[in-house]
C-alpha cells in the first residue's frame, strides 16, 4: 500500500469523518435552536428529559428514524429519494473543504500506546485537517455549495405537489441570485489577503503579528486588543457576506421557500421522517459551512485570538516538558496533535457562535416578501458587493500592498 | 486505435476524443431535439467539449491562454443562455410550448 | 483649415439642432446657416483668382495603405458651388419656417447633414472621400422626402434612393480599379484625384471593350442619373414633386449639381479620349433631354411637376454644354449651374408658398392668381424670365455660352437646341398665363380661404435669390472671373489634364502630383 | 457734359422711371405717375438730340460713343457695355424717345381711368429703356438684349389687363412667336461670332470681305437668313405675323408705341443697321425682299376686311413693315429706315387717334357701331385726316416721299424687280382703300353710335400728342425729298453717306426721270382711285360691298377670317405637338422607362423569393446547413 | 497499470458522456437537465485532472450552479412532461443530420488520430494545491493584462445580455396576438 494507497484511504476516512461531524452536530443544533428561540420567547425548551433536556436528542432523532415513510402518487421515484441525499453532498463536500486546524507533521516513527504499546510503524506525513485541499478551495467550495439548489429542485419537482414546485423554484431562484451578492463579497476579502486558499488567509491572520494598516507606505499599527481579523480589513464585504449567507441557507428572514403562510412548507411539504432529517441535515450543513467560512475569512479562521500560532505550540510543547516526568519519546509527534487539536477547538468554537448568531437572528427578524427579497439581493446586496470590490480595489492601490 | 497498454495511458488525444465525441452528441441533439431548451442545453454541452479540449491543450502547451479562452466562452454560454431561457419564455407565453417550430413564425 | 471648417461645421450644427429645444431650433437654424454663409465668404479673400490649382489643401492620410486620404481642395470648379450650397441652406432654412411644422428638429439636422455632405463632395480632393460624402447626401435626402413629403413619399424616395445608388455604385467600381491601377503605375495606391488625373488608361476608339471606355461610362452612368439625363430622369419628377418645398430646393439647387461637377471633375478630365470620343453621345442625350423635358413639362397639370421636368431641360443644357468641350460651352454649363440653382430654387420656393396657401399644386385649379397675390406674381414672373433666359437675368448667359460653345462643337445639335430656347417660354408662359392670368380659378376666388399676399419673411426668402438673379445677369464677369483660370486650364489640357496644389505643402500623396506636374 | 454722362442719362432715365413707378406700382395716380415716366422720357430725348447734335455742323464726327463696363468676357468673346450714336441710329433714337414721349403724355389721359396706371408707365418706361438698349447697343449681344426686352415688355403690356384670358393668351403669343425670331437671332449672332471672332458692328462691318458672296450655304448668308428669321419675329413677317393683330389687345398707347412706331420696326432698323453684311449675301436680300413684299400685299388684302379699328391698323402696319423690308431687301435700306421713321410718325398718330375714338366710345372698337364721329371729335378727326393722308402716299404728306421711294427703288435697284414693284404699287392701293374705308367707317357718313354711348372730345393732354404728331407726319417726309422733286439732291442720302452703302456691286440702278416720274404718278393715280372707290363703296351706297360680299363670299370669307392661318398654324402645328408631348409623358416617361427599371426590380424580387425558400425559419436546417459546411471544410482540410 | 489520474479520467469522461448522451436521449426535458448537470460537474472533474482548478470551480459554479439551474428551473415553469414530439420528424433530414454528425465525428477522430496519437502524454507537474494556485495566478494575469480588452467586452457583453434578457421576458405581446 504506497502513498496514493495512503492518500486515498485517509482521504475517504476524513470525508466520512467529517460527514459525521456533521451529521452529528445536527441533533446538537436542533436542541440549542429549540432552546435558544424558547430563551428568546420566554418559555422554556425541552427540559424534561434529561438534564437540559439533552436527552431530547436522541428522542427526536429516534422519532425521525421510524416514521413510516412514504412517496406520493405522480411523484417521480428518482427525484423524490434523489433529492434528500442530493441535499447532502453539497454541504458535506464544501465543509469538507475547510481547514478546521493546522495541519501537523507527524515524523516517521513507531506508534506505541504509552510508550509500551506498540501500534506500528508509520512513514513522515502532512496530515491536514480537512477533507481535501485543492488550493483554489474557496472557489470549490462555493462551486460546490451552488450545487444545493439542485435538491430542492429535485424535491419541488419530485413530489408532485406545486407548492413544492413553488417552494423549489423560489429557493434556487433565491440561491442562485444571492450566489452572485456571496461570491462578490468575497472578492474583496481575496484581494486583502491575496490568495485562493483557506491555509493562507488563516495565516495571514495569525495574532502574532498586530493588525496594521499600511496607508501611503507610513504602515500604521493598531493597539494589540484588536485582532488581526479579516472583518477590520473589509467590514463591509463581511456585512455583505453575513447576510448572503443567511439567504444561502434559507434561513429566516429568507426562509421563504418553507414560508408557511403562503406555501405548505415548501420544498418539503410531502417529506417526512428520515427524507425530512436529511434535509435539515443539508440546512445546517449549509449553515455551518457558512459559519465556518465566515470565521476564515473574517474572524481568524482557526486561530485562538490574541495567541500566536507560535506560542501555541511553544506552549503544548513546554507542557509537555513539564508533563516530562514521563518519559514519553513521542512527543513531537503528540505536540503536533495536540497543538492542532486547540486549533480545532477554537474552530469549532466559532462555527459554534456563528451557528448561535443564525439562530439568534431567526427569532429576530421577519420574515420578506419575495419582491422584496429580490429586490434586496439584485438592487441592493449585489451593488454594495460591487462597490466593495473597488473600494478595496481602490484602498490596496492608494495603501502600497502588494495586489 | 491501437488496443495496447500504452494507449491507455491517457495523453491529449483521450481528451481530443472525449471533447469531439461530446460535441458531436450535443450536435445531434441540436440537429434533432425539438424542444429549444433541450437544444439550449446541447449547445452547452457542445460548448463543453470545447472547452475540455481548450483546456487540454493549455495543459499539454503548459500556458493559459486556452484557460482564459475557456472563461470567456463560459461567460458566453451563460450570457447565451440567459438570452435564450427569455426567449424561449417570451415563445411559451404565446404557444405554450417550446418547440423549436414556432420559432419559425418569428420571421419577420 | 478653413476648408475643414466650412465641411464639417454643419454636422456640429445638426448636433446643435438634436440639443436644442423646439422652439429655439428655426431661429438658431437659421443663425447658424448665416454664420456658415459668412465662413464661406472668407473663402472669395483667400482664393486666388488667378491660378488653376487646387488651393487651401488639406490633406491627412486615412487609409494610408491605400492611399486614401482627407484630401479637401478648393478651385475655380468647386468654389462657385460650394458658395451656392452654402447660400442656399439659410433661404431653405428661412423658407421651410412654415411648411415644416412636424420633426422640425429631425428636419434641420437632416439639412446640415446633407449641407456638409454636399460641400464635402464639392470640396473633396480624394476619390473615396468624395465618394463617401456623394453616398452620404443621400441618406438625408432620403429621410426629408420620405418623412416630410407628399402622398406617394415612400415610392418616390426609394426610387430616388434606389435610381442613386445603383449609379454610384458603378462608380465606386471605377474608383477602386482605378486605384489598383495607381498601385501598377506609382507603386502605391492611390485614390487621390492628382494621381487619378496622371494615369495613362488605355482607350481603343470604336470598340467598346476596354477600360477607359468602360470606367467613362461607369462614371458617366453615376453623374448621368444624379443630374439627371434623358433616359435615367424618371427619379426626379417624382422626387420633386414628394419632397418638400426646401427638400425640392436643396435637391434642384445642389445635388444635380453633384452630378454634372462629377462629369466636370472626373469625367472629362480623367478619361478625355472617351469623353473627346462619345461627346456625340452626351450632347444628343442633352439635346434630346432639352427638347424632351420642355415638351413634357409643357403637359404637366402639377405646377412642382412642371417645374421638376424644365430642370430636367435645363440640366439638359449643362449637359451639352460640359461635353463641346471648349471654353465657351464649359463656362456657360458651370454658370448655368448656378443660374439653376439659384432660379429653380427659387421657383420651387414660390411653388412652396403657394401650396402653403391653396394645398393644391393643380394648375388647372388656379388662374387669376396675379389679382389676388400681386408681390408674389411679380417675383415669380420675374424668376421665370430668369427660367427662361431673358437677357439682364443669370439665365441668360449660361444658355447663350452654352448654345455657343454648342454652336462651335456641331451646328446640328445647336440648332435643334436653340428650339429648346423657345419652348422654355412655352411652358412657362402657358404655366403663368394659366395660373396668374385670366379669371380667377376655383381655389382664388374661393371665399373662405382669401389669400394673403407674401409675408414679410417670404418677401426676405426671395429679395437675396432675385437680387442674384440680376447680379448674376449683370455682371457674370465678377463670377467667371474666379472660375476663369480653372476653366482655361481644363479646356486647354483637357487631354493630359493635371492639378497641382498651391502653396505645395509636402505630404505622402501630394509629392507625387508634384512630380507629375515636373515631367 | 461729355457722351458717357449724356449716355448715361439717356439710357437710365427710363430706367429710373421705371424702377419709381414699378415700387409704387399700387398707387392709382395716373397724372403723377404719368408725369413722371414722361418726364424720364423726355430727358433721354433731350439727351438724344443732344447727342445726335454733334453729328452736324462743322466739326460733325462720324458717330458718338460710350463704353461702360466689360459685360461678358469669356475666351474670345468680349461684349463691352458700349454704346453708340451713328447717322443710322440717331434717326432711330430721336424717333423712338420723340415719338415716346408724345405717346408717354397721350397715355396720362387714356389710362387716367385705369387701376394700375404706375404700372402700365413702369412697363412703358422699361419698354423704352431696352428700346434704347436694342439702338444704341453696339454688338449684336447688346441688341439681342434689348431685342429680347422689347418683347418682354410687349408681352407685359399687351397682357397689362390680363384678367381677360384672351389679353394674356395675346400676350403669350406675341411673346413665343418672337422667341422663335429671338432664336433665329441666336443662330445669327453665333454664325457672325465665329465668322468674324467678334460681335461689335463696327469691327464686323470692319471685317467684311470686299466682293459679294453668292450662294445659299455661304456662312454670311446663313447669317443673314437667321438674322431675319429674328426680323420676321420682331417685325411681324410672314410667317411670324400672326402676334401682331392680336397684340392690339393692349392698351392703344401701346400699340402705338410699340406695335407701330418702335419695336416692330426693329427688325428693318437690325437689317439697316448690318446692310454692309446683307449687301454681301445677295440671296438673302431677295428672301427679305419676297418676304416683305409678300408681307405687304397679303395683310393690305386682310386689312380689307377687318371691322376692328385697331385691327385694320395693325394690318396696315404689318403691311407697311413688308414695305420696309421690301426697301431693304432691294439695298434701299435708306429708304426702308425712311419709311420707319415717317411710318412711325403718322401710324403712331392714327393708332393714338383711334386710342381717342376709343376712348370717347367707351372702349368700343368696332367700326360698324361708329361713324359720323367727325362732328364729336373734331380735333381727332383732322389730326386722323392728316395721317390718313400720309398713309396712302398723298403729297407733301410724309408717307408718300418715303413710299414712293421704296416703290421707285424696288423697281429701279439692281437688285429690285417689276414684280416686286407691280406688288408694291398694288399694295398701295389697297392700302389707301382701307384706310379710306377706316375713315369712312369711323369719322363719315351717318352715324351708327348706340344711344347710349355719347362721345366726346379727348382732354388736351391727348390731342397734344396728336397735333404734333399730325404736324410731324405732315413734314417728317420733307428731309427725304427725292431729288427729281426738290431739285437738289436728296438730303436724307447724303446723311446716310458712308453708313449705308450702295448695291452697287450688283449694277447700276436705273437713272431715269421720265421713269420716275410716270411710277411716281401711277401709285398716286392709283391711291386716289382706290381712296374715291372706297368713298363710294361705304359713304356714297354703303349698299355696296354687302352685295360684293355676296358675289365673292368665298373670298371674302377667307380673307375676313385672315387666310386662315391661326387656324392653320394650331392644326399643323400646336395642337400636334401638344399631343405629341402628352403621348412622350404617358408613354416614354411613366410606361417605357419606369416600367424598364420596375422590370429590373423585378427581376431582383423573384431572384430574391427563390433565394428565400431555402432561409425558412427552421433553425435546425440552418444548423444543418451549419454541419454540412463543418462537414465539407474539414475535408478539405483534411484532403 | 492506469495511475489514479488515468482512472479519473476515464471514469469521468465515461460519466460524461453517458450523460451526455441522456441529454439528447431523454424524452423528459427535466431528465435531460439533469443529465447536463451531471455531465456539467464530470467535466468539472476532468478539467481538475488537467489541474485547471479554478477553471473547475467556476465550471461548477457559473454551469451547474447557474446556467442549469435556470434551465431546470424554466423547465419546471413550463411543466413540460413527458413529450411525444421529441424529435424533428423527417427520415431524409435526420438521415442527413445523423449522417453528417457522423461523417464529423469520423473526420475528427481521424484527424486527432492522424495528429495527436503519437504525441507523449503530458508533462508532469507539481502537486495540485501549489500547482492550481500558480495556474490561477498566471490566468489571473494573462486576463487582466494581454486579454484587459476581451475581458472588458465581455464585461459590456454581459451587461448588455442582462438588459437584453430583462426586457425580453417582461415583453407580453408575441408575434401573432397580444395575450391578456
Amino acid at each position: 500500500m504506497g502513498k496514493d494507497g495512503l492518500e486515498i484511504t485517509l482521504n475517504i476516512v476524513k470525508m466520512l469523518v467529517i460527514f459525521l461531524v456533521m451529521v452529528q452536530l445536527v441533533p446538537v443544533l436542533v436542541w440549542l435552536e429549540r432552546r435558544v428561540s424558547a430563551f428568546m420567547q420566554n418559555r422554556f425548551g425541552p427540559n424534561r428529559v434529561g438534564p437540559l433536556g439533552l436527552i431530547q436528542l436522541l428522542a427526536d432523532a429516534v422519532k425521525f428514524l421510524f416514521k413510516e415513510p412514504f412517496f406520493p402518487e405522480k411523484g417521480m421515484a428518482v427525484m423524490y429519494y434523489g433529492a434528500p441525499i442530493m441535499a447532502l453532498i453539497p454541504g458535506a463536500l464544501a465543509l469538507a473543504a475547510i481547514p478546521l486546524g493546522t495541519p501537523f507533521h507527524l515524523e516517521e516513527a513507531d506508534w506505541n500506546l504509552f510508550g509500551f504499546i506498540p501500534l506500528g510503524h508509520h512513514p513522515a506525513y502532512d496530515f491536514i485537517l480537512q477533507g481535501y485541499d485543492f488550493g483554489v478551495g474557496i472557489v470549490i467550495v462555493l462551486g460546490v455549495s451552488s450545487l444545493g439548489a439542485y435538491s430542492l429542485l429535485m424535491a419541488g419537482w419530485g413530489s408532485s405537489n406545486k407548492y413544492s414546485l413553488l417552494g423549489a423554484l423560489r429557493a434556487s431562484a433565491q440561491m442562485v441570485s444571492y450566489e452572485l451578492a456571496l461570491g462578490l463579497s468575497l472578492v474583496g476579502i481575496l484581494m486583502v489577503f491575496n490568495t485562493f486558499s483557506f491555509y493562507d488567509i488563516v495565516a495571514q491572520q495569525n495574532p502574532a503579528n498586530p493588525l496594521t494598516f499600511n496607508f501611503l507606505g507610513t504602515v500604521h499599527t493598531m493597539p494589540w486588543w484588536i485582532p488581526n481579523w479579516g472583518i477590520f480589513y473589509n467590514p463591509l464585504g463581511a456585512l455583505i457576506f453575513f447576510c448572503a449567507s443567511f439567504a444561502e441557507t434559507n434561513r429566516l428572514p429568507f426562509d421563504l421557500p418553507e414560508a408557511e403562510g403562503e406555501l405548505v412548507a415548501g420544498f418539503h411539504t410531502e417529506y417526512g421522517g428520515f427524507a425530512l432529517l436529511m434535509f435539515y441535515i443539508g440546512e445546517y450543513g449549509h449553515m455551518m459551512v457558512a459559519s465556518a467560512l465566515m470565521a476564515t475569512f473574517y474572524f481568524g479562521g482557526y486561530t485562538i485570538p490574541y495567541v500566536s500560532n507560535e506560542a501555541v505550540a511553544t506552549f503544548v510543547s513546554n507542557t509537555h516538558h513539564f508533563l516530562g516526568a514521563f518519559d514519553l519519546s513521542i512527543h513531537s509527534n503528540w505536540a503536533a496533535f495536540v497543538t492542532s487539536l486547540c486549533f480545532f477547538v477554537s474552530m469549532l468554537v466559532k462555527i459554534l457562535f456563528f451557528l448561535l448568531i443564525f439562530i439568534w437572528v431567526r427569532w429576530t427578524l421577519p420574515r420578506f416578501r419575495y419582491d422584496q427579497l429580490m429586490d434586496l439581493g439584485w438592487k441592493t446586496m449585489l451593488p454594495w458587493a460591487l462597490f466593495n470590490t473597488c473600494l478595496t480595489a481602490v484602498w490596496l492601490a492608494i495603501s502600497h500592498k502588494p495586489v | 486505435m491501437p488496443i495496447n497498454p500504452a494507449a491507455w495511458k491517457v495523453g491529449l488525444d483521450h481528451y481530443l476524443y472525449l471533447s469531439s465525441l461530446l460535441f458531436v452528441f450535443g450536435m445531434l441533439g441540436v440537429l434533432m431535439r425539438r424542444n429549444v431548451i433541450v437544444i439550449l442545453m446541447c449547445i452547452e454541452l457542445m460548448l463543453n467539449a470545447v472547452n475540455i479540449s481548450f483546456i487540454a491543450f493549455s495543459r499539454y502547451a503548459e500556458n493559459v491562454n486556452g484557460q482564459v479562452m475557456v472563461f470567456f466562452v463560459m461567460t458566453i454560454a451563460a450570457a447565451e443562455a440567459a438570452v435564450g431561457l427569455a426567449l424561449a419564455v417570451t415563445v411559451f407565453k404565446k404557444f405554450r410550448e417550446v418547440n423549436i417550430r414556432f420559432f419559425e413564425h418569428l420571421k419577420g | 483649415m478653413l476648408l475643414s471648417v466650412i465641411t464639417l461645421l454643419p454636422l456640429a450644427f445638426a448636433l446643435v439642432m438634436l440639443l436644442l429645444p423646439e422652439k429655439a431650433i428655426r431661429p438658431v437654424a437659421l443663425l447658424l446657416a448665416v454664420v456658415e454663409f459668412a465662413l464661406s465668404l472668407l473663402l472669395l479673400s483667400s482664393f486666388d483668382k488667378g491660378s488653376p490649382a487646387i488651393q487651401l489643401v488639406e490633406q491627412i492620410p486615412w487609409v494610408p495603405e491605400m492611399g486614401i486620404s482627407y484630401f479637401l481642395g478648393l478651385d475655380g470648379l468647386s468654389l462657385w458651388l460650394v458658395l451656392l450650397t452654402t447660400f442656399l441652406t439659410p433661404i431653405v432654412v428661412l423658407g421651410s419656417w412654415t411648411a415644416i411644422d412636424n420633426r422640425i428638429k429631425g428636419f434641420h439636422a437632416a439639412l446640415f447633414i446633407l449641407q456638409t455632405s454636399m460641400i464635402g463632395s464639392f470640396l473633396a480632393m480624394d476619390a473615396v472621400l468624395f465618394y463617401v460624402f456623394f453616398e452620404l447626401s443621400l441618406v438625408p435626402m432620403y429621410f426629408m422626402v420620405g418623412i416630410w413629403g407628399g402622398q406617394r413619399r415612400i415610392y418616390a424616395t426609394v426610387k430616388f434612393f434606389i435610381y442613386t445608388m445603383a449609379g454610384s455604385l458603378m462608380m465606386l467600381l471605377a474608383i477602386i480599379y482605378l486605384m489598383f491601377a495607381c498601385r501598377d503605375t506609382f507603386g502605391h495606391m492611390s485614390a487621390s484625384l492628382l494621381d487619378f488625373y496622371r494615369l495613362k488608361i488605355p482607350f481603343v476608339a470604336g470598340e467598346f471593350l476596354n477600360p477607359q471606355t468602360l470606367l467613362f461610362f461607369a462614371f458617366s452612368l453615376a453623374f448621368a442619373i444624379k443630374v439627371p439625363m434623358f433616359p435615367f430622369h424618371t427619379w426626379l419628377p417624382d422626387a420633386h414633386v414628394e419632397a418638400p418645398t426646401p427638400g425640392s430646393v436643396i435637391l434642384a439647387g445642389v445635388m444635380l449639381k453633384m452630378g454634372s461637377y462629377g462629369f466636370l471633375r472626373f469625367v472629362i478630365p480623367m478619361f478625355s479620349e472617351a469623353a473627346g470620343y462619345y461627346a456625340w453621345i452626351f450632347i444628343f442625350l442633352g439635346v434630346v433631354g432639352i427638347i424632351y423635358g420642355a415638351l413634357v413639362a409643357m403637359v404637366q397639370p402639377d405646377i412642382k411637376k412642371l417645374v421638376a421636368y424644365s430642370s430636367v431641360s435645363h440640366m439638359g443644357y449643362v449637359m451639352i454644354g460640359l461635353f463641346a468641350l471648349n471654353t465657351y460651352g464649359v463656362t456657360g454649363s458651370l454658370y448655368q449651374m448656378l443660374n439653376h440653382g439659384v432660379s429653380t430654387g427659387a421657383l420651387f420656393l414660390l411653388v412652396g408658398m403657394i401650396y402653403e396657401r391653396t394645398h393644391s399644386r393643380e394648375i388647372s385649379r388656379y388662374g387669376g392668381l396675379a389679382k389676388a397675390l400681386p408681390i408674389f406674381t411679380i417675383l415669380f414672373v420675374i424668376v421665370t424670365m430668369s427660367s427662361i433666359a431673358v437677357p439682364m437675368t443669370n439665365g441668360f448667359i449660361g444658355e447663350f455660352m452654352i448654345l455657343m460653345g454648342t454652336f462651335e462643337a456641331s451646328r446640328p445639335f445647336a440648332i435643334a437646341a436653340v428650339t429648346g430656347v423657345v419652348l422654355g417660354a412655352v411652358y412657362m408662359l402657358w404655366m403663368v398665363k394659366r395660373v396668374f392670368f385670366g379669371p380667377a380659378g376655383e381655389l382664388v376666388k374661393d371665399e373662405h380661404h382669401p389669400l394673403h399676399d407674401l409675408s414679410a419673411r417670404e418677401i426676405a426668402v426671395m429679395a437675396p435669390l432675385i437680387v442674384l438673379i440680376f447680379w448674376m445677369g449683370l455682371q457674370p464677369n465678377f463670377f467667371l472671373d474666379y472660375s476663369k483660370a480653372s476653366l482655361d486650364h481644363f479646356v486647354k489640357n483637357r487631354d493630359n489634364y493635371r492639378l497641382v496644389i498651391s502653396p505645395a505643402v509636402p505630404s505622402s500623396v501630394e509629392h507625387v502630383a508634384l512630380r507629375g506636374e515636373q515631367k | 457734359m461729355n457722351n458717357q454722362v449724356l449716355f448715361a442719362i439717356l439710357l437710365l432715365a427710363p430706367l429710373v422711371g421705371f424702377l419709381i413707378n414699378g415700387f409704387r406700382w399700387k398707387s392709382h395716380n395716373a397724372t403723377l405717375a404719368g408725369t413722371i415716366a414722361t418726364a424720364m422720357v423726355f430727358i433721354s430725348f433731350l439727351c438724344s438730340l443732344g447727342l445726335v447734335s454733334q453729328l452736324f455742323g462743322a466739326n460733325a464726327v462720324p458717330s458718338v460713343g460710350a463704353k461702360f463696363f466689360d459685360w461678358i468676357n469669356v475666351g474670345g468673346l468680349q461684349v463691352p457695355a458700349a454704346f453708340v450714336i451713328d447717322h443710322i441710329s440717331a434717326i432711330m433714337v430721336l424717333v423712338v424717345t420723340g415719338v415716346g414721349t408724345l405717346i408717354h403724355l397721350f397715355s396720362v389721359g387714356y389710362m387716367s381711368h385705369d387701376e394700375r396706371p404706375a404700372k402700365y408707365f413702369a412697363y412703358l418706361n422699361l419698354f423704352l429703356f431696352n428700346m434704347l438698349l436694342l439702338i444704341l447697343g453696339e454688338n449684336l449681344l447688346l441688341m439681342f438684349v434689348g431685342w429680347e426686352g422689347v418683347g418682354l415688355c410687349s408681352y407685359l403690356l399687351i397682357g397689362f389687363w390680363f384678367t381677360d384670358a384672351d389679353k394674356a393668351a395675346a400676350g403669350m403669343k406675341a411673346f413665343i412667336t418672337n422667341r422663335i425670331g429671338d432664336a433665329g437671332f441666336l443662330l445669327g449672332i453665333f454664325t457672325l461670332f465665329f465668322l468674324f471672332g467678334t460681335v461689335s458692328f463696327s469691327e464686323i462691318i470692319a471685317r467684311l470681305p470686299n466682293l459679294a458672296e453668292v450662294g445659299w450655304s455661304g456662312p454670311i448668308t446663313l447669317a443673314c437668313l437667321f438674322l431675319f428669321v429674328g426680323a420676321t419675329g420682331k417685325s411681324a413677317q410672314i410667317p411670324l405675323y400672326v402676334w401682331l393683330p392680336d397684340a392690339m389687345a393692349g392698351p392703344t398707347p401701346v400699340s402705338a408705341l410699340i406695335h407701330a412706331a418702335t419695336m416692330v420696326t426693329a427688325g428693318v432698323y437690325m437689317i439697316v443697321r448690318l446692310n454692309p453684311l446683307f449687301l454681301l449675301a445677295p440671296n438673302a436680300l431677295h428672301v427679305v425682299a419676297t418676304v416683305g413684299c409678300a408681307t405687304a400685299f397679303f395683310a393690305a388684302t386682310i386689312g380689307l376686311t377687318q371691322w376692328d379699328i385697331k385691327k385694320i391698323l395693325a394690318y396696315s402696319t404689318v403691311s407697311q413693315l413688308g414695305y420696309m423690308f421690301l426697301a431693304c431687301g432691294v439695298g434701299a435700306f435708306g429708304a426702308g429706315l425712311f419709311h420707319v421713321m415717317t411710318h412711325a410718325f403718322f401710324k403712331a398718330l392714327m393708332f393714338l387717334g383711334s386710342g381717342s375714338v376709343i376712348h370717347a366710345m367707351h372702349e368700343e372698337q368696332d367700326v360698324r357701331k361708329m361713324g359720323g364721329l367727325r362732328k364729336y371729335l373734331p380735333i381727332t378727326h383732322a389730326t386722323f385726316l392728316i395721317g390718313w393722308l400720309a398713309i396712302i402716299g398723298i403729297p407733301p404728306f410724309a408717307g408718300f416721299f418715303s413710299k414712293d421711294e421704296i416703290l421707285w427703288q424696288s423697281f429701279s435697284s439692281p437688285l429690285g424687280n417689276k414684280v416686286l414693284w407691280i406688288f408694291g404699287v398694288a399694295t398701295a392701293g389697297l392700302t389707301s382703300f382701307y384706310m379710306t374705308r377706316l375713315m369712312c367707317l369711323t369719322f363719315w357718313g351717318k352715324s351708327r353710335v348706340s344711344k347710349d354711348v355719347h362721345p366726346h372730345e379727348a382732354p388736351a393732354v391727348m390731342w397734344i400728342p396728336l397735333a404734333v404728331l399730325a404736324v410731324l407726319s405732315t413734314v417728317g417726309g420733307w428731309i427725304g425729298i427725292p431729288a427729281v422733286i426738290g431739285g437738289g439732291d436728296n438730303w436724307l442720302e447724303r446723311w446716310f453717306e458712308g453708313v449705308i452703302r450702295e448695291p452697287s456691286a450688283f449694277g447700276e440702278p436705273i437713272h431715269s426721270h421720265t421713269l420716275e416720274w410716270s411710277a411716281m404718278g401711277i401709285s398716286l393715280s392709283l391711291a386716289v382711285i382706290m381712296a374715291t372707290l372706297a368713298y363710294t363703296f361705304y359713304v356714297s351706297n354703303p349698299s355696296l360691298p354687302g352685295r360684293l360680299t355676296q358675289k365673292f363670299h368665298g373670298l371674302y370669307r377667307l380673307i375676313y377670317n385672315k387666310y386662315f392661318v391661326d387656324e392653320f398654324y394650331f392644326g399643323s402645328l400646336i395642337n400636334p405637338l401638344v399631343d405629341a408631348s402628352k403621348g412622350l409623358w404617358a408613354y416614354v416617361d411613366v410606361n417605357f422607362i419606369d416600367r424598364t427599371t420596375y422590370v429590373i426590380g423585378d427581376v431582383v424580387r423573384g431572384v430574391g423569393s427563390t433565394a428565400k425558400s431555402i432561409q425558412n425559419g427552421n433553425m435546425q436546417q440552418y444548423a444543418m446547413y451549419i454541419a454540412l459546411g463543418l462537414a465539407v471544410t474539414m475535408f478539405l482540410i483534411l484532403r | 497499470m492506469l495511475s489514479s489520474q488515468d482512472f479519473l479520467f476515464y471514469f469521468l469522461g465515461a460519466l460524461s458522456l453517458i450523460f451526455g448522451l441522456g441529454v439528447v436521449l431523454y424524452r423528459n426535458p427535466i431528465y435531460s437537465a439533469l443529465c447536463l448537470v451531471i455531465t456539467m460537474i464530470s467535466v468539472a472533474g476532468i478539467f481538475a485532472t488537467l489541474d485547471a482548478w479554478f477553471i473547475a470551480g467556476v465550471q461548477l459554479i457559473v454551469y451547474a450552479g447557474a446556467v442549469t439551474v435556470l434551465f431546470v428551473m424554466v423547465l419546471m415553469l413550463f411543466d413540460l412532461k413527458h413529450e411525444m414530439k421529441t424529435f424533428s420528424k423527417g427520415v431524409i433530414g435526420n438521415g442527413v443530420k445523423l449522417a453528417s454528425s457522423g461523417v464529423l465525428l469520423g473526420m475528427f477522430s481521424t484527424y486527432i488520430w492522424a495528429t495527436y496519437a503519437t504525441e507523449p502524454t503530458f508533462k508532469p507537474m507539481a502537486a495540485g494545491a501549489t500547482s492550481s494556485i500558480k495556474a490561477t495566478k498566471d490566468l489571473a494575469t494573462s486576463l487582466f493584462t494581454s486579454y484587459l480588452f476581451a475581458f472588458e467586452v465581455i464585461g459590456l457583453l454581459l451587461l448588455v445580455i442582462a438588459v437584453g434578457a430583462v426586457t425580453l421576458s417582461r415583453i407580453t405581446g408575441g408575434t401573432h396576438h397580444h395575450a391578456d
